[in-house]
């Protein structure tokens, strides 16, 4: 494609890629973080889309969760706080040929990312969106995040947050452009496995919204969740996320929701009744930027030498 | 600019003196086409082998109403024998339309006496007394300042061939321009068909018609004629203001991908970019806002396509952090700032040499990078090819400090003769030599070869924490020690391949001035017209900030005296309570005092306004003890 | 240190010698309780009288698997018969209930010959070989590298205790400490009651039985014992590290609006606010950036509330902008940014003082303010007090700079008599007297009286544009020279009420130590050690960066060399490349040299760690041309 | 109130206040430009409200539309671009008493101020929050702004945008506890100043879509609207905006719509069939973070002392 040795595309065929092929070393988030469950699904997701390990382009912010790019085997760019989509949109723009996959946390995506965030939703360029919702800022130890629940005692708000938490998917859903937004838990690795991957096959800025364990610092959080499959919706649609057999028989509560259907989307993403898993809402006709900005990657040197003395000869007397 | 000879002229009773150079200014309300009246009378005088200088006059506001002082539209046009490399001073002659848009302009020293204005007299007799009563009083005022004020019924001329004057009277001028210079009509009205080529022949025709005009309307009223004799030129000829040069230059340089966020004055290199760029098969992204637009450009480049993002003062204070990651995780990056008057949103319009230090020091903790500056419209173009190839074997940020001086003066430069070499390479996939660490830093020089996503056997991950040559993250006391010194090597790499600056003038002697940037044109413009006054001075400009030019301290240690010219803010030396300990001095003076230790003076001004050559010699005269009615420099 | 003299114990067989300070460690896996054990064992010795400075160990990784290398968590306790200002060199103690994170400490040059380690035994004994084999193995290493190992059954004694050794050897070890360093009991059971108070009588009792059982196990099986006497303090003392100090100077202060995002090493402060801010009738605002906080915080400011904002390098780089709005418009602001490892995202755990250039020149323009740094945690409490007061005296920003040394270490201070004057004074809600103008500037100070909103007829329109007096936007040019002339003349004038800075040890000599921030413990300890080898040796350290305190031209000249010594990056002066021209400088010499034209000479280290007296004193040495082992200084 | 003196309440029923006590000096916009309208609506409320000018704080970033505060007799700061938000939240925290007013462009608000416009409404202060919509960046003279119309050609994007517009409304709609969204148009001077009444007397922060002619840069944009009012949808209701009779006879198309029915404001934001205009989404009942920060501002100075002496003791030995 772009530059690449005529002998390259020949070579192909013959790897196979291996769940060790990802493998970047030993993850280090403590144990019984929701964090790991998520490397797993990606790194089998790799695996099972054979993507060579170099084609990877695993984008991040900071914080814990934001660390996932070193524990891939794969190009990885863990840059700034609440920065990951501007650099993860400006690879993508003229390096179609990549995958790229980010990943941001609740403070990175909601706090510190929101400008982005509604922009990169907007651009939908080609990319999964891992936001890794564990309602609390992990690395810098405990203090409130625009998802941490009310009541919650925090390092920062000791009595709790002032405000009600905002949820991921839900604000999201409200941004213009948005193509793609799913809801899953890490603790249900099956359903975690299933969404990404129906993010990885949509093109388009795929968001992905994870309620993420983080036992360190908001241990509970998630526990009626847990105890109480009840209280967790299993959206099931042809074109949703595939709900392999043991997941619908974990959930008693299923809806059929088709992800075309915006006003549903909206109105299932609330929380406030119950946790709708699956996806929500896609638009696979939605305009991508990438779409536009690869424009003229075909041009050879010549063409492109000949259209700037072209531009020089405008300015000429 | 005193005559040099007279000669008789073709029109009649007038004689036309020769001169070296004139100074032209064309002003009115906005909207009334000066500005195209003087792009089209400087690429006329171009064209016949003079060296030019146009600048934009631009009012603060969009639209402000007619007739007020502030709102002045316009254009300066200064022509000569020799190449013109800046706006100079005062000019030598004004068309004005109305009398108030000259308040704004002689408040910024534009005119002075002995300046020539011709002035539309329509006013004299305009129904409104107010407005009768306002064009006295300035008529007294102007002449009481010393202009020479001929009053002419220039519109009402006009109005004999288009119904409206406000969309002719520019063409006219242009074709009085003409004769008053003993212009060659035919050029003009070729240049006239060129300008409104796309508009359709009517408008071609109606508008030579009024150039014709304009001619026959000077010869007869205007009581004055001039020569400005043309000087041999080799080859071809490109006129562009220092935006369009630094965006031919991304071109050139092969850098396809540009993201930006609107800002003033760097904003209309993008605006030239938003049709060029994907003309040579590139993108320019305008982000949500200056931080993202230097990471997706960050991104770009980090995917191996070289990129860059332009921006002026408050943009590159958002900058900062993502400038820090560049440095730190040694991202190749062309980042330009045409910087305008600061701090904080400041003069957006104006000219000011006043971000070098926060492109220096900006990022915390140590951050070294690349700082060049061109100092003409040619340099725009030609350092941003530099900037991308030291980005690129430099491995990190190098920024590009450009001016709204630049930005928005016109001049004719040689065509540039595209070089291959000057196309950023193909993107390299091949596959990661084995055992190439990620950062496998060359110990004397800081260097190293990057993988690209894509390279099989590179992959790595970048990381803006302190990390070890192999990219993983370590905070262990040596890697951070290791990572700082090896990206500070890079810059004194550099600067072995540099070599030392040459000072124009001569090579010791009194007093050595030294600048950076626009001010190239004015200060060696002042050095000779010093000279010739039989003063001792020399001059120096730098074009590399950071690493520094090497030399500097033997050329320093020939003159007895040092001092920068910079459009930046330095205390008065003279003030009560400043002493040499607390004085707060011009930004590359800061510098060259720490790196040399010489006693190196400053002379700068944060007036919004490029510095003329007078100025800058009265300046001079006043440091070396000579007599001069302002000991206080610029303050 | 060594011996001074030695005495009878009680202790039976044992003699307990008497020393002028200690180091010791206490380090485990996380979670263990190590830093709890050592903060009440400092608290005991403070108590007592000795002079005390605790710092945390802690691991870069949240919760790092159990006896790993890199995730030792801990304390250091430093104390002595004296004021201790810093966290020394060599640990004297170790008590390690594992030995794989002796590893990381022995790395960071933590402990050395001499080093005594208390080393849990049970490890040796473990089922699984491997871990046999390692423990066998460190054992092995320790003693090569020269340390003194006792191996000690200390999990098995708790055990009779509580049924988890995990959550009670801390206290065990306390006991241990107590005995060993001959510490009234009752004094140590007494601050147990207290630290454990909340949790109920049955918690307070067990872990007094593990206290005593720790003593009495101490007593049996460790061989020697010392004893650190104590000194006389005068007046109540408190006990917290620098981020808590920093939180009480803006209660004390009476900042009530205080606007933050969570950064490493800052963020303890807001939650010392989170709960202490709202107690004083204060807010504590988390912003969604560091932008935003900002922001919040100069609106409140400008409302009238003197605010507060609090980052780390990458946050201070987003602030950037704003803080030039905040000099240019004159919106009192205390920034305090608590320095960690840099550049970019860096070592967000470490130190460094590699913001200094960034705060002093990192907005774009000409952006004069106001930058202090406090050298102890005392002064982190008075420095925000003060900065409070600055900030509105001079109508502007005022930066503190801290860093994650003093952010982190714990050190007994006088209380301080809280004086009414330090209150931001009530919001003036009266009539602004006519005819004054928003920027009623002193020609001589560049000082102005501030309107706030509420006040009638003081109504204005800030703006970050430049501006007249009267707040209006002005472009012409000699408004903002006038602006960025009286905005620069603040400075000049703060400058004029500060007195010459004190050099510690001479008042001349042959080089002069110039210090700024948290290396003043370190450094004074340095020189007087050098003092007393005969060398002569003075320091000097700087508050005030910004202005710079007054006399130094004067003082320098006293020294035959001066040398800065710094936590952030200067190039080694002897590497090839290198040379005067182009060595790129520490921070603060950087200042110095521009400012006085002295050749000052730095040295410097950016390995995220603290400076220990040893190392200053070898590298003085080095550079006064003594035997040394390291003439390349840091690098 | 905070440190009056005590004379001054018994000063104010002496003041009156008309339209001229409010008027800063000349506006300097563009003829014909659309920001006049809304400073003329803005000083008529003032008026009618006998706001004291002192006690307004007329807050703006940078643009066209952000010089607002300029043309005001009152407190006003003309802050950085993109950045009024947090600068107007800072004022509100703590001063009560001020009348806080937000002037911010399409620009400022959309693009750049993005993370602070989803936060603001989030935090739900009590303020009035204008936004400009010219569909472009007005001040740096003519570059696509999020709003700017598909085909509407600029100096960025010669071409047109490469993607569909951004509604004002419609977003700020999808953003955590909003409590406030309306929309009006400045060529409506009825309708704008019942329009911004209704948003000064909500107690939280009122988010007010203005669109505004550019006769500069974008002449053309609001052709359609202007000249069919057809294309407008007039929403009524009790509790929305107050549509004055002659209002109503302006536009044949008027729904009652309920501004409590936040599924109903959703549908009706979207602009694709008509442009709704009037109160779109009201909640009342929305937390507001200033009834949090206010907290404490009645402890006298010996309370703080007492409080500040305790904090002292928690850190005696
Ligand atoms: C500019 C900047 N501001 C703040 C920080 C400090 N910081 C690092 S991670 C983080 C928040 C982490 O929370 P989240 O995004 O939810 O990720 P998690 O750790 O919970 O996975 C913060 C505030 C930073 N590194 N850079
Ligand atoms: C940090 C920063 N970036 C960019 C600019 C330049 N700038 C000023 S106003 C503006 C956009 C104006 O558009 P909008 O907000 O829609 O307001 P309008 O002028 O249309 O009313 C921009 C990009 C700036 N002043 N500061
Ligand atoms: S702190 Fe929480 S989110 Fe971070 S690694 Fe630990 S468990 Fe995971
Ligand atoms: S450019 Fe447009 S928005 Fe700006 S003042 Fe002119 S008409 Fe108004
Ligand atoms: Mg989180
Ligand atoms: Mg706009």
């Amino acid at each position: 494609m772009f530059g690449l040795p005529a002998d390259w595309s020949l070579e192909v065929p013959e790897r196979y890629f291996t769940l060790e092929s990802y493998d970047g070393g030993v993850a280090r988030w403590c144990p019984g973080c929701g964090d790991f469950a998520v490397l797993s699904a990606v790194q089998r997701i790799c695996r099972d889309e054979q993507i060579p390990p170099e084609k990877l382009a695993m984008i991040s912010g900071i914080g814990c969760s934001s660390r996932f790019p070193h524990y891939m085997h794969a190009y990885g760019f863990h840059g700034l706080h609440g920065r990951a989509l501007p650099v993860a949109c400006g690879v993508k723009a003229r390096r179609p040929d990549l995958h790229v996959w980010v990943t941001t946390g609740d403070g990175d995506c909601c706090s510190i990312g929101a400008g982005h965030w509604l922009h990169a939703a907007r651009y939908n360029m080609d990319m999964v969106v891992m936001v890794f919702d564990n309602s609390i800022y992990g690395l810098t130890k405990k203090q409130t995040s625009p998802t941490t629940p009310l009541g919650v005692g925090t390092n920062t708000h000791p009595d709790g947050a002032f405000l009600p938490p905002l949820d991921v998917a839900q604000t999201t859903l409200g941004f213009p452009n948005v193509s793609f937004v799913a809801r899953t838990v890490d603790w249900n690795p099956l359903h975690l496995a299933a969404t990404l991957e129906a993010a990885y096959r949509h093109k388009g800025t795929s968001f992905v919204h994870i309620l993420q364990r983080c036992p360190t610092y908001t241990p509970n959080v998630f526990d009626e969740l847990r105890q109480n499959p009840d209280h967790t919706l299993l959206l099931t649609h042809p074109d949703g996320v595939a709900a392999d057999e043991a997941v619908r028989r974990m959930y008693k509560n299923q809806l059929e929701h088709d992800p075309s259907d915006y006003g549903g989307a909206h109105r299932l993403a609330d929380r406030r009744e119950k946790l709708a898993i699956g996806l929500l809402y896609r638009n696979p006709s939605a305009p991508r930027l990438d779409s536009f900005s690869i424009r003229g990657l075909d041009l050879t040197r010549e063409q492109r030498t000949a259209a700037l003395e072209r531009e020089l000869d405008r300015f000429a007397v | 600019m005193t005559p040099t000879t007279t000669a008789p002229t073709p029109a009649g009773a007038r004689t036309r003196t020769s001169v070296g150079e004139r100074i032209v200014e064309i002003v009115s309300d906005s909207g009334e086409g000066a500005q195209k009246a003087g792009q089209t009378f400087g690429t006329v005088c171009a064209k016949l082998g003079n060296g030019v200088w146009t600048v934009e006059i631009i009012p603060a506001e969009i639209k402000p109403p007619a007739r007020s002082r502030a709102g002045a539209s316009g254009i300066r046009v200064r022509f000569a024998s020799r190449e013109v490399t800046n706006r100079g001073e005062r000019a030598d002659l004004v068309v004005a339309f109305n009398e108030q848009v000259l308040y704004g302009r002689i408040d910024s020293g534009a005119y002075g006496p002995g300046t020539v204005v011709l002035l539309e007299s329509k006013w004299a007799e305009d129904p409104q007394e107010e407005i009768r009563a306002l064009y006295a009083e300035a008529l007294a005022d102007l002449r009481r300042l010393g202009l020479e004020v001929f009053e002419l019924p220039m519109e009402r001329a006009c109005l004999e061939v288009v119904p409206d004057a406000r969309v002719g009277k520019n063409m006219f001028v242009v074709g009085m321009l003409c004769e008053i210079f003993g212009r060659d009509l035919d050029k003009a009205l070729e240049e006239v068909a060129t300008v409104f080529r796309r508009k359709g022949e009517k408008v071609v025709a109606s508008n030579q018609e009024l150039l014709r005009r304009g001619a026959a309307f000077a010869a007869e009223q205007v009581p004055f004629a001039w020569e400005v004799p043309a000087h041999a030129i080799e080859g071809e000829r490109l006129v562009m203001n220092g935006n369009q040069a630094l965006g031919l230059g991304i071109l050139a340089a092969g850098i396809e991908t540009v993201a930006m966020y609107p800002i003033t004055p760097a904003t209309s290199v993008s605006h030239y970019l938003g049709r060029a760029l994907p003309a040579v098969g590139g993108f320019l992204h305008q982000a949500e806002d200056e931080i993202a637009a230097i990471g997706f450009a960050i991104g770009a480049s980090w995917a191996g396509k070289t990129a860059a993002t332009i921006t002026s003062g408050p943009g590159l204070a958002l900058k900062t952090e993502f400038l820090g990651l560049a440095v730190m995780a040694e991202v190749p990056l062309v980042l330009i700032d045409v910087q305008r008057g600061g701090p904080s949103t400041g003069l957006p319009t104006k000219v000011e040499q006043g971000d070098l230090l926060a492109a220096l020091y900006g990022a915390t903790g140590d951050a070294p990078k690349i700082v060049i500056a061109p100092a003409t419209i040619e340099e725009c173009f030609h350092f941003v090819v530099l900037a991308r190839r030291l980005a690129e074997e430099f491995r990190g940020p190098v920024v590009v400090l450009t001016d709204a001086n630049l930005a928005t003066g016109v001049a004719p430069i040689p065509r540039p003769k595209l070089d291959p070499t000057w196309f950023a390479p193909p993107l390299d996939q091949g596959p990661w030599p084995e055992g190439v660490a990620p950062y496998d830093w060359d110990l004397a020089t800081g260097l190293s070869p990057r993988a690209i996503p894509g390279q099989r056997g590179g992959e790595y991950v970048l990381t803006g924490l302190a990390h070890t040559r192999n990219a993983k993250v370590a905070y262990d006391p040596r890697s951070n020690q290791e990572g700082c010194e090896m990206r500070s090597r890079k810059l004194a790499a550099l600067a072995t391949t540099l070599v030392p600056p040459v000072p124009h003038g001569a090579d010791s002697g009194e007093l050595l001035v030294v600048g950076w940037g626009s001010t190239l044109g004015a200060i060696e413009e002042a050095v000779d017209d010093l000279r010739r006054e039989g003063r001792s001075v020399a001059s120096l400009h730098l074009r590399f900030l950071s690493p520094l030019e090497p030399g500097l301290a033997e050329i320093f240690a020939r003159f007895e005296k040092v001092m920068t010219v910079e459009i930046n803010y330095s205390d008065a030396p003279d003030l009560p309570g400043i002493g040499p300990e607390n004085r707060r001095r011009a930004q590359l003076a800061l510098l060259l005092r720490e790196r040399l230790l010489v006693d190196v003076d400053c002379w700068s001004a944060v007036r919004g306004q490029p510095f003329g050559p007078g100025e800058i010699a009265e300046a001079v005269r006043a440091r070396l003890g000579a007599a001069s009615s302002d000991r206080r420099g610029a303050a």
